[in-house]
Protein backbone atom coordinates (compact mmCIF):
# COMPACT_ATOMS: atom_id res chain seq x y z
CA UNK A 1 0.00 0.00 0.00
CA UNK A 2 2.73 2.30 1.07
CA UNK A 3 5.86 2.13 -1.78
CA UNK A 4 7.92 5.11 -0.10
CA UNK A 5 9.20 3.58 2.38
CA UNK A 6 11.78 0.95 1.11
CA UNK A 7 12.42 -2.53 2.76
CA UNK A 8 15.28 -3.65 3.11
CA UNK A 9 15.84 -7.33 2.35
CA UNK A 10 15.05 -9.75 4.73
CA UNK A 11 17.62 -11.88 6.52
CA UNK A 12 18.16 -15.45 7.88
CA UNK A 13 16.88 -14.54 10.93
CA UNK A 14 14.04 -12.94 9.41
CA UNK A 15 12.93 -16.47 7.98
CA UNK A 16 13.59 -17.90 11.09
CA UNK A 17 11.17 -15.78 13.01
CA UNK A 18 8.69 -16.43 10.06
CA UNK A 19 8.88 -20.54 10.53
CA UNK A 20 8.55 -19.78 14.44
CA UNK A 21 5.50 -17.55 14.40
CA UNK A 22 3.56 -19.56 11.63
CA UNK A 23 4.45 -22.90 13.76
CA UNK A 24 3.17 -21.29 17.05
CA UNK A 25 -0.14 -20.21 15.28
CA UNK A 26 -0.59 -23.81 14.02
CA UNK A 27 0.05 -25.34 17.81
CA UNK A 28 -2.49 -22.66 18.89
CA UNK A 29 -4.95 -23.60 16.43
CA UNK A 30 -4.39 -27.14 16.63
CA UNK A 31 -4.71 -27.10 20.97
CA UNK A 32 -2.23 -30.23 21.49
CA UNK A 33 1.84 -30.42 21.83
CA UNK A 34 2.11 -33.96 20.69
CA UNK A 35 5.53 -35.18 18.79
CA UNK A 36 3.42 -35.43 15.67
CA UNK A 37 2.00 -31.58 15.95
CA UNK A 38 5.61 -30.48 16.65
CA UNK A 39 6.59 -31.91 13.57
CA UNK A 40 3.35 -30.78 10.85
CA UNK A 41 4.09 -26.78 12.84
CA UNK A 42 7.73 -26.59 11.67
CA UNK A 43 6.87 -28.42 8.52
CA UNK A 44 4.07 -26.11 7.80
CA UNK A 45 6.11 -22.72 8.62
CA UNK A 46 8.93 -24.04 6.40
CA UNK A 47 6.81 -24.61 3.57
CA UNK A 48 4.68 -21.31 3.62
CA UNK A 49 7.80 -19.55 4.07
CA UNK A 50 9.71 -21.08 0.83
CA UNK A 51 6.31 -20.80 -1.09
CA UNK A 52 5.98 -16.40 0.08
CA UNK A 53 9.65 -16.28 -0.61
CA UNK A 54 10.41 -12.76 -1.86
CA UNK A 55 7.34 -10.90 -0.42
CA UNK A 56 8.69 -11.51 3.29
CA UNK A 57 10.06 -8.42 2.76
CA UNK A 58 7.74 -6.72 4.90
CA UNK A 59 8.99 -8.66 8.19
CA UNK A 60 12.74 -7.03 7.66
CA UNK A 61 11.44 -4.25 9.95
CA UNK A 62 11.41 -6.45 12.55
CA UNK A 63 14.05 -5.58 15.80
CA UNK A 64 15.91 -9.20 16.21
CA UNK A 65 17.23 -8.12 19.62
CA UNK A 66 17.13 -9.89 23.01
CA UNK A 67 14.85 -6.82 24.49
CA UNK A 68 12.45 -6.83 22.20
CA UNK A 69 10.09 -9.06 24.08
CA UNK A 70 10.36 -6.69 26.71
CA UNK A 71 9.58 -3.74 24.71
CA UNK A 72 6.72 -5.63 22.89
CA UNK A 73 5.24 -6.29 26.60
CA UNK A 74 5.34 -3.05 27.35
CA UNK A 75 3.83 -1.75 23.92
CA UNK A 76 0.76 -3.54 24.94
CA UNK A 77 0.59 -2.47 28.26
CA UNK A 78 0.37 1.30 26.80
CA UNK A 79 -2.21 0.02 24.32
CA UNK A 80 -4.62 -1.63 26.48
CA UNK A 81 -4.51 0.83 29.08
CA UNK A 82 -5.38 3.70 25.92
CA UNK A 83 -7.65 1.31 24.62
CA UNK A 84 -9.35 1.23 27.63
CA UNK A 85 -9.73 4.62 27.85
CA UNK A 86 -10.30 5.30 24.66
CA UNK A 87 -13.75 3.20 25.03
CA UNK A 88 -14.58 5.27 28.46
CA UNK A 89 -13.99 8.85 26.38
CA UNK A 90 -15.77 7.20 23.44
CA UNK A 91 -18.90 5.65 25.80
CA UNK A 92 -18.88 9.47 27.49
CA UNK A 93 -19.69 11.07 24.25
CA UNK A 94 -22.45 8.35 22.70
CA UNK A 95 -23.99 8.38 26.50
CA UNK A 96 -23.85 12.60 26.92
CA UNK A 97 -27.09 14.38 25.06
CA UNK A 98 -25.33 16.87 23.25
CA UNK A 99 -22.60 15.14 21.99
CA UNK A 100 -19.61 17.06 22.21
CA UNK A 101 -17.32 17.11 18.97
CA UNK A 102 -15.11 18.89 17.51
CA UNK A 103 -13.73 17.07 14.73
CA UNK A 104 -10.90 17.96 12.00
CA UNK A 105 -8.48 15.94 10.19
CA UNK A 106 -4.40 16.24 11.30
CA UNK A 107 -1.36 15.33 9.97
CA UNK A 108 1.08 13.30 12.61
CA UNK A 109 4.63 12.72 11.78
CA UNK A 110 6.30 9.17 12.08
CA UNK A 111 10.09 8.47 12.44
CA UNK A 112 9.19 4.31 11.39
CA UNK A 113 10.85 3.38 8.59
CA UNK A 114 9.46 0.28 7.99
CA UNK A 115 5.79 -0.44 6.24
CA UNK A 116 5.14 -3.05 9.13
CA UNK A 117 6.15 -0.51 11.80
CA UNK A 118 3.73 2.42 10.09
CA UNK A 119 1.34 -0.05 9.94
CA UNK A 120 1.24 -0.92 14.08
CA UNK A 121 1.55 2.54 14.67
CA UNK A 122 -1.65 3.62 12.55
CA UNK A 123 -3.21 0.40 14.43
CA UNK A 124 -2.69 1.91 17.39
CA UNK A 125 -4.02 5.26 16.45
CA UNK A 126 -7.15 4.03 15.31
CA UNK A 127 -7.83 2.67 18.65
CA UNK A 128 -6.81 5.02 21.03
CA UNK A 129 -9.08 7.98 22.33
CA UNK A 130 -11.15 9.48 19.84
CA UNK A 131 -8.23 9.08 16.44
CA UNK A 132 -8.69 7.31 13.09
CA UNK A 133 -5.83 6.65 10.95
CA UNK A 134 -7.21 7.72 7.20
CA UNK A 135 -4.25 7.32 4.86
CA UNK A 136 -0.40 7.19 5.01
CA UNK A 137 1.65 9.24 3.69
CA UNK A 138 4.92 8.76 3.43
CA UNK A 139 6.05 9.67 6.58
CA UNK A 140 2.81 11.42 7.11
CA UNK A 141 -0.31 9.44 8.79
CA UNK A 142 -3.38 11.79 8.60
CA UNK A 143 -5.42 10.88 11.18
CA UNK A 144 -8.95 12.21 11.93
CA UNK A 145 -9.32 13.79 15.65
CA UNK A 146 -12.81 14.20 17.09
CA UNK A 147 -11.61 16.57 19.73
CA UNK A 148 -9.26 18.64 17.84
CA UNK A 149 -8.70 22.26 19.53
CA UNK A 150 -8.39 25.07 17.21
CA UNK A 151 -5.34 25.89 15.59
CA UNK A 152 -3.29 22.86 16.63
CA UNK A 153 -0.28 22.26 14.25
CA UNK A 154 1.97 18.94 13.20
CA UNK A 155 3.81 19.11 16.56
CA UNK A 156 1.50 19.67 19.00
CA UNK A 157 -0.81 17.01 17.23
CA UNK A 158 2.22 14.47 17.09
CA UNK A 159 2.84 14.80 20.76
CA UNK A 160 -0.33 14.28 21.64
CA UNK A 161 -1.73 11.50 19.63
CA UNK A 162 1.68 9.05 18.85
CA UNK A 163 4.56 9.91 20.54
CA UNK A 164 3.73 7.44 23.30
CA UNK A 165 3.56 4.65 20.80
CA UNK A 166 6.33 5.24 18.48
CA UNK A 167 8.49 5.40 21.32
CA UNK A 168 7.50 2.02 22.41
CA UNK A 169 7.36 0.54 18.97
CA UNK A 170 10.81 1.78 18.18
CA UNK A 171 11.75 -0.57 20.40
CA UNK A 172 10.79 -3.82 18.34
CA UNK A 173 10.62 -2.86 14.88
CA UNK A 174 12.10 -0.22 12.80
CA UNK B 1 -33.68 -18.36 24.83
CA UNK B 2 -32.45 -19.78 20.94
CA UNK B 3 -36.03 -19.21 19.94
CA UNK B 4 -35.18 -15.35 20.65
CA UNK B 5 -31.59 -15.54 19.22
CA UNK B 6 -33.12 -17.26 15.82
CA UNK B 7 -35.93 -14.29 16.10
CA UNK B 8 -33.34 -11.41 15.96
CA UNK B 9 -31.70 -13.32 13.02
CA UNK B 10 -34.57 -13.47 10.76
CA UNK B 11 -35.38 -9.69 11.25
CA UNK B 12 -31.60 -9.09 10.44
CA UNK B 13 -31.80 -11.57 7.62
CA UNK B 14 -35.32 -10.08 6.23
CA UNK B 15 -34.25 -6.38 6.58
CA UNK B 16 -31.11 -7.02 4.44
CA UNK B 17 -32.52 -9.12 2.09
CA UNK B 18 -35.28 -6.56 1.48
CA UNK B 19 -33.00 -3.76 1.37
CA UNK B 20 -30.59 -5.45 -1.29
CA UNK B 21 -33.65 -5.37 -3.44
CA UNK B 22 -34.06 -1.75 -2.73
CA UNK B 23 -31.29 0.03 -2.36
CA UNK B 24 -29.77 1.70 -5.74
CA UNK B 25 -25.95 2.25 -4.90
CA UNK B 26 -24.18 -0.96 -5.86
CA UNK B 27 -21.74 -0.63 -3.18
CA UNK B 28 -24.05 -0.56 -0.33
CA UNK B 29 -26.05 -3.62 -2.00
CA UNK B 30 -23.41 -5.62 -1.79
CA UNK B 31 -22.58 -4.65 1.68
CA UNK B 32 -26.28 -5.93 2.60
CA UNK B 33 -25.90 -9.51 0.09
CA UNK B 34 -22.96 -9.79 2.98
CA UNK B 35 -25.02 -9.30 5.91
CA UNK B 36 -27.50 -11.43 4.32
CA UNK B 37 -24.48 -14.04 4.68
CA UNK B 38 -24.08 -13.25 8.18
CA UNK B 39 -27.04 -14.04 9.36
CA UNK B 40 -27.07 -17.28 7.60
CA UNK B 41 -24.28 -18.23 9.73
CA UNK B 42 -25.50 -17.22 12.35
CA UNK B 43 -28.54 -19.67 11.85
CA UNK B 44 -26.82 -22.26 10.66
CA UNK B 45 -24.65 -22.33 14.47
CA UNK B 46 -28.22 -22.03 16.01
CA UNK B 47 -29.32 -25.27 14.23
CA UNK B 48 -26.25 -27.29 15.28
CA UNK B 49 -24.46 -27.84 11.66
CA UNK B 50 -20.67 -26.15 12.64
CA UNK B 51 -19.61 -27.44 9.20
CA UNK B 52 -22.33 -25.81 6.82
CA UNK B 53 -22.23 -22.67 9.00
CA UNK B 54 -17.89 -22.55 8.13
CA UNK B 55 -18.96 -23.33 4.50
CA UNK B 56 -21.38 -20.86 4.55
CA UNK B 57 -19.09 -18.17 6.31
CA UNK B 58 -16.41 -18.89 3.62
CA UNK B 59 -18.81 -18.63 0.87
CA UNK B 60 -21.42 -16.19 2.21
CA UNK B 61 -19.96 -13.58 4.40
CA UNK B 62 -15.81 -13.86 2.72
CA UNK B 63 -15.84 -14.95 -0.82
CA UNK B 64 -19.11 -13.82 -2.27
CA UNK B 65 -18.69 -10.65 -1.45
CA UNK B 66 -15.41 -10.29 -2.73
CA UNK B 67 -16.26 -11.47 -6.08
CA UNK B 68 -19.05 -9.10 -6.50
CA UNK B 69 -16.92 -6.23 -5.62
CA UNK B 70 -14.42 -7.46 -8.40
CA UNK B 71 -16.72 -8.03 -10.98
CA UNK B 72 -18.61 -4.41 -10.21
CA UNK B 73 -15.45 -3.05 -10.35
CA UNK B 74 -14.23 -4.31 -13.94
CA UNK B 75 -17.89 -3.36 -15.19
CA UNK B 76 -16.99 0.11 -14.20
CA UNK B 77 -20.30 0.02 -11.74
CA UNK B 78 -18.61 0.91 -9.06
CA UNK B 79 -19.28 4.77 -8.48
CA UNK B 80 -19.48 6.19 -4.81
CA UNK B 81 -21.53 9.11 -6.67
CA UNK B 82 -24.32 6.78 -6.65
CA UNK B 83 -24.49 7.41 -2.73
CA UNK B 84 -26.31 11.00 -3.39
CA UNK B 85 -29.54 9.56 -5.14
CA UNK B 86 -29.08 7.17 -2.53
CA UNK B 87 -29.51 10.04 0.55
CA UNK B 88 -32.76 12.13 -1.23
CA UNK B 89 -34.71 8.46 -1.01
CA UNK B 90 -33.79 8.05 2.72
CA UNK C 1 -15.63 -17.91 39.05
CA UNK C 2 -18.40 -18.13 37.38
CA UNK C 3 -19.02 -14.06 38.67
CA UNK C 4 -16.02 -13.15 37.59
CA UNK C 5 -16.36 -14.72 34.02
CA UNK C 6 -20.05 -13.44 34.19
CA UNK C 7 -19.69 -9.82 34.88
CA UNK C 8 -16.85 -9.62 31.87
CA UNK C 9 -19.11 -11.59 29.68
CA UNK C 10 -21.76 -8.12 30.25
CA UNK C 11 -18.97 -5.86 30.05
CA UNK C 12 -17.75 -7.18 26.46
CA UNK C 13 -21.51 -6.81 25.74
CA UNK C 14 -22.06 -3.52 26.95
CA UNK C 15 -19.41 -1.81 25.19
CA UNK C 16 -20.74 -3.57 21.72
CA UNK C 17 -24.03 -2.14 22.88
CA UNK C 18 -22.46 1.23 23.45
CA UNK C 19 -20.64 1.11 19.51
CA UNK C 20 -23.82 0.38 18.00
CA UNK C 21 -25.59 2.94 19.47
CA UNK C 22 -22.81 5.48 18.96
CA UNK C 23 -22.53 4.21 14.83
CA UNK C 24 -26.58 5.29 15.80
CA UNK C 25 -25.90 8.49 17.25
CA UNK C 26 -22.76 10.02 15.31
CA UNK C 27 -23.11 12.71 12.51
CA UNK C 28 -20.80 11.74 10.30
CA UNK C 29 -19.19 8.63 8.25
CA UNK C 30 -15.73 9.47 10.33
CA UNK C 31 -17.05 9.17 13.58
CA UNK C 32 -19.35 6.56 13.15
CA UNK C 33 -16.22 4.64 12.21
CA UNK C 34 -14.33 5.80 15.23
CA UNK C 35 -17.36 4.85 17.50
CA UNK C 36 -18.28 1.40 15.78
CA UNK C 37 -14.55 -0.07 15.86
CA UNK C 38 -13.26 0.94 19.09
CA UNK C 39 -15.72 0.17 21.34
CA UNK C 40 -16.89 -2.91 19.57
CA UNK C 41 -13.40 -4.07 19.73
CA UNK C 42 -13.00 -3.45 23.04
CA UNK C 43 -16.10 -5.31 23.54
CA UNK C 44 -14.43 -8.34 21.95
CA UNK C 45 -11.73 -8.33 23.91
CA UNK C 46 -13.66 -8.41 27.30
CA UNK C 47 -15.97 -10.81 26.23
CA UNK C 48 -13.47 -13.59 24.78
CA UNK C 49 -11.75 -12.71 28.18
CA UNK C 50 -15.19 -13.75 30.06
CA UNK C 51 -15.53 -16.76 27.78
CA UNK C 52 -12.15 -17.69 28.84
CA UNK C 53 -12.51 -17.73 32.23
CA UNK C 54 -15.77 -19.74 31.37
CA UNK C 55 -14.41 -22.45 29.58
CA UNK C 56 -10.81 -22.45 30.37
CA UNK C 57 -9.97 -25.16 28.29
CA UNK C 58 -10.39 -23.10 25.42
CA UNK C 59 -7.79 -20.59 25.67
CA UNK C 60 -6.14 -20.98 23.23
CA UNK C 61 -8.78 -21.06 20.39
CA UNK C 62 -9.75 -17.85 21.93
CA UNK C 63 -6.39 -16.02 22.42
CA UNK C 64 -6.34 -16.81 18.10
CA UNK C 65 -9.70 -15.10 18.01
CA UNK C 66 -8.82 -12.18 19.94
CA UNK C 67 -5.72 -11.69 18.39
CA UNK C 68 -7.25 -11.85 14.91
CA UNK C 69 -9.80 -9.30 15.89
CA UNK C 70 -6.80 -6.57 17.74
CA UNK C 71 -5.59 -6.66 14.58
CA UNK C 72 -7.93 -6.61 11.86
CA UNK C 73 -10.86 -4.38 12.99
CA UNK C 74 -8.66 -1.04 12.76
CA UNK C 75 -7.28 -2.25 9.38
CA UNK C 76 -10.48 -2.96 8.04
CA UNK C 77 -11.99 0.48 9.44
CA UNK C 78 -8.47 2.65 8.11
CA UNK C 79 -9.08 1.28 4.60
CA UNK C 80 -12.83 2.22 4.56
CA UNK C 81 -12.06 5.29 6.23
CA UNK C 82 -9.35 6.13 3.50
CA UNK C 83 -11.49 4.89 0.51
CA UNK C 84 -14.34 7.17 1.60
CA UNK C 85 -11.65 10.07 2.17
CA UNK C 86 -10.00 9.64 -0.73
CA UNK C 87 -13.75 9.63 -2.74
CA UNK C 88 -13.72 12.97 -1.27
CA UNK C 89 -16.43 13.06 1.49
CA UNK C 90 -15.78 15.72 3.75
CA UNK C 91 -15.74 15.76 7.49
CA UNK C 92 -18.90 17.21 9.32
CA UNK C 93 -18.17 20.37 10.93
CA UNK C 94 -19.67 21.27 14.15
CA UNK C 95 -22.04 24.13 13.78
CA UNK C 96 -20.61 27.14 15.70
CA UNK C 97 -17.66 28.63 13.79
CA UNK C 98 -15.20 28.98 16.35
CA UNK C 99 -14.47 25.21 17.23
CA UNK C 100 -13.98 24.80 13.19
CA UNK C 101 -10.19 24.61 13.08
CA UNK C 102 -9.69 24.77 9.20
CA UNK C 103 -5.67 25.58 9.18
CA UNK C 104 -5.08 21.75 9.74
CA UNK C 105 -6.74 20.26 6.98
CA UNK C 106 -4.83 19.45 4.16
CA UNK C 107 -6.72 19.85 0.54
CA UNK C 108 -4.20 18.32 -1.78
CA UNK C 109 -4.98 14.91 -1.89
CA UNK C 110 -9.07 15.28 -2.90
CA UNK C 111 -9.44 14.20 -6.28
CA UNK D 1 -24.62 -24.67 30.23
CA UNK D 2 -27.54 -23.10 31.46
CA UNK D 3 -27.31 -19.70 31.39
CA UNK D 4 -28.02 -17.30 34.44
CA UNK D 5 -29.12 -14.20 34.83
CA UNK D 6 -26.01 -12.07 33.61
CA UNK D 7 -25.41 -14.02 30.66
CA UNK D 8 -28.78 -13.56 29.52
CA UNK D 9 -28.97 -10.04 29.76
CA UNK D 10 -25.38 -10.07 27.99
CA UNK D 11 -26.99 -11.68 25.58
CA UNK D 12 -29.94 -9.05 25.67
CA UNK D 13 -27.31 -6.46 24.82
CA UNK D 14 -25.34 -7.96 22.24
CA UNK D 15 -29.07 -8.91 20.42
CA UNK D 16 -29.92 -5.27 20.67
CA UNK D 17 -26.72 -3.98 19.54
CA UNK D 18 -27.17 -6.18 16.49
CA UNK D 19 -30.46 -4.32 16.35
CA UNK D 20 -29.34 -1.07 16.48
CA UNK D 21 -26.58 -1.66 13.92
CA UNK D 22 -29.42 -3.04 11.62
CA UNK D 23 -31.43 0.17 11.99
CA UNK D 24 -27.72 2.15 10.97
CA UNK D 25 -27.65 0.03 8.02
CA UNK D 26 -31.28 0.11 6.66
CA UNK D 27 -31.57 3.99 7.15
CA UNK D 28 -27.46 5.24 7.00
CA UNK D 29 -28.05 7.70 4.35
CA UNK D 30 -25.33 7.17 1.92
CA UNK D 31 -23.23 3.64 1.10
CA UNK D 32 -20.35 4.54 2.99
CA UNK D 33 -22.17 4.30 6.47
CA UNK D 34 -23.53 0.84 5.03
CA UNK D 35 -20.28 -0.34 4.60
CA UNK D 36 -19.53 0.88 8.23
CA UNK D 37 -22.70 -0.85 9.65
CA UNK D 38 -21.92 -4.11 7.64
CA UNK D 39 -18.19 -3.46 9.34
CA UNK D 40 -19.64 -3.09 12.68
CA UNK D 41 -22.44 -5.83 12.14
CA UNK D 42 -19.29 -8.28 11.27
CA UNK D 43 -17.37 -7.82 14.67
CA UNK D 44 -20.29 -7.99 16.75
CA UNK D 45 -21.66 -11.26 14.53
CA UNK D 46 -18.53 -12.90 15.61
CA UNK D 47 -18.71 -11.78 19.66
CA UNK D 48 -22.09 -13.45 19.11
CA UNK D 49 -20.75 -17.05 17.48
CA UNK D 50 -18.35 -17.06 19.81
CA UNK D 51 -21.26 -16.72 22.79
CA UNK D 52 -23.50 -19.33 20.73
CA UNK D 53 -20.07 -21.42 21.37
CA UNK D 54 -20.38 -20.76 24.66
CA UNK D 55 -24.37 -21.51 25.38
CA UNK D 56 -23.82 -24.84 23.29
CA UNK D 57 -20.66 -25.81 25.12
CA UNK D 58 -18.96 -27.06 22.12
CA UNK D 59 -15.28 -26.08 21.05
CA UNK D 60 -16.34 -26.84 17.21
CA UNK D 61 -18.24 -23.76 17.09
CA UNK D 62 -15.23 -21.71 17.79
CA UNK D 63 -13.56 -22.44 14.48
CA UNK D 64 -16.70 -21.23 12.86
CA UNK D 65 -16.46 -17.86 14.50
CA UNK D 66 -12.29 -17.90 13.43
CA UNK D 67 -13.43 -18.65 10.01
CA UNK D 68 -15.95 -15.95 9.86
CA UNK D 69 -13.88 -13.62 11.19
CA UNK D 70 -11.52 -13.98 8.49
CA UNK D 71 -13.43 -14.11 5.57
CA UNK D 72 -15.85 -11.45 7.09
CA UNK D 73 -12.43 -8.70 6.71
CA UNK D 74 -11.18 -9.97 3.84
CA UNK D 75 -14.86 -8.75 2.20
CA UNK D 76 -14.94 -5.63 3.50
CA UNK D 77 -11.41 -5.00 3.08
CA UNK D 78 -12.11 -5.81 -0.45
CA UNK D 79 -15.42 -3.79 -0.67
CA UNK D 80 -13.53 -0.68 0.56
CA UNK D 81 -10.52 -1.37 -2.29
CA UNK D 82 -12.77 -1.33 -4.79
CA UNK D 83 -14.65 1.63 -3.53
CA UNK D 84 -11.06 2.89 -3.77
CA UNK D 85 -10.31 1.69 -7.20
CA UNK D 86 -13.21 2.57 -8.84
CA UNK D 87 -13.85 6.63 -8.13
CA UNK D 88 -14.13 8.34 -11.44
Amino acid sequence: MNHTSADPRPSVGHYLFSVLVLALLWLLLAGSLKAAELTAAFAVGAVVTAMTGSRLAVLAGVRLSPLAPLHLLRYLAVFLFALVRANLDMARRVLSPSLPLRPAVVEVETRLRSSLGRMLLANSITLTPGTLAVDVRGDRILVHWVDCAPGTDLDQATRAISHAFERHIRGFLK
Amino acid sequence: MITWVALVVVVLMLASAVAVLLLRSFVAAVAASSVVGLGLTVLFVLMRAPDVAMTEAAVGAGLSGVILALALRRLGLWHIEAAAEDRDRA
Amino acid sequence: MRLIADLFLLIGSAFAFLGALGLLRMPDVYNRIQAGTKAVTLGALAFLIGAALLFPQWWAKLLCILGFILFTSPVSSSTIARAIYLSGVKPWQARAPESGPVSAEPTEGRP
Amino acid sequence: MTPNLLETLAAILLGAALLIALVRFVLGPTAPDRVVAADTLTVITTIAIAGLALVLASPVYLDVALVFGVLAFVGVVAIARAIEGGRS
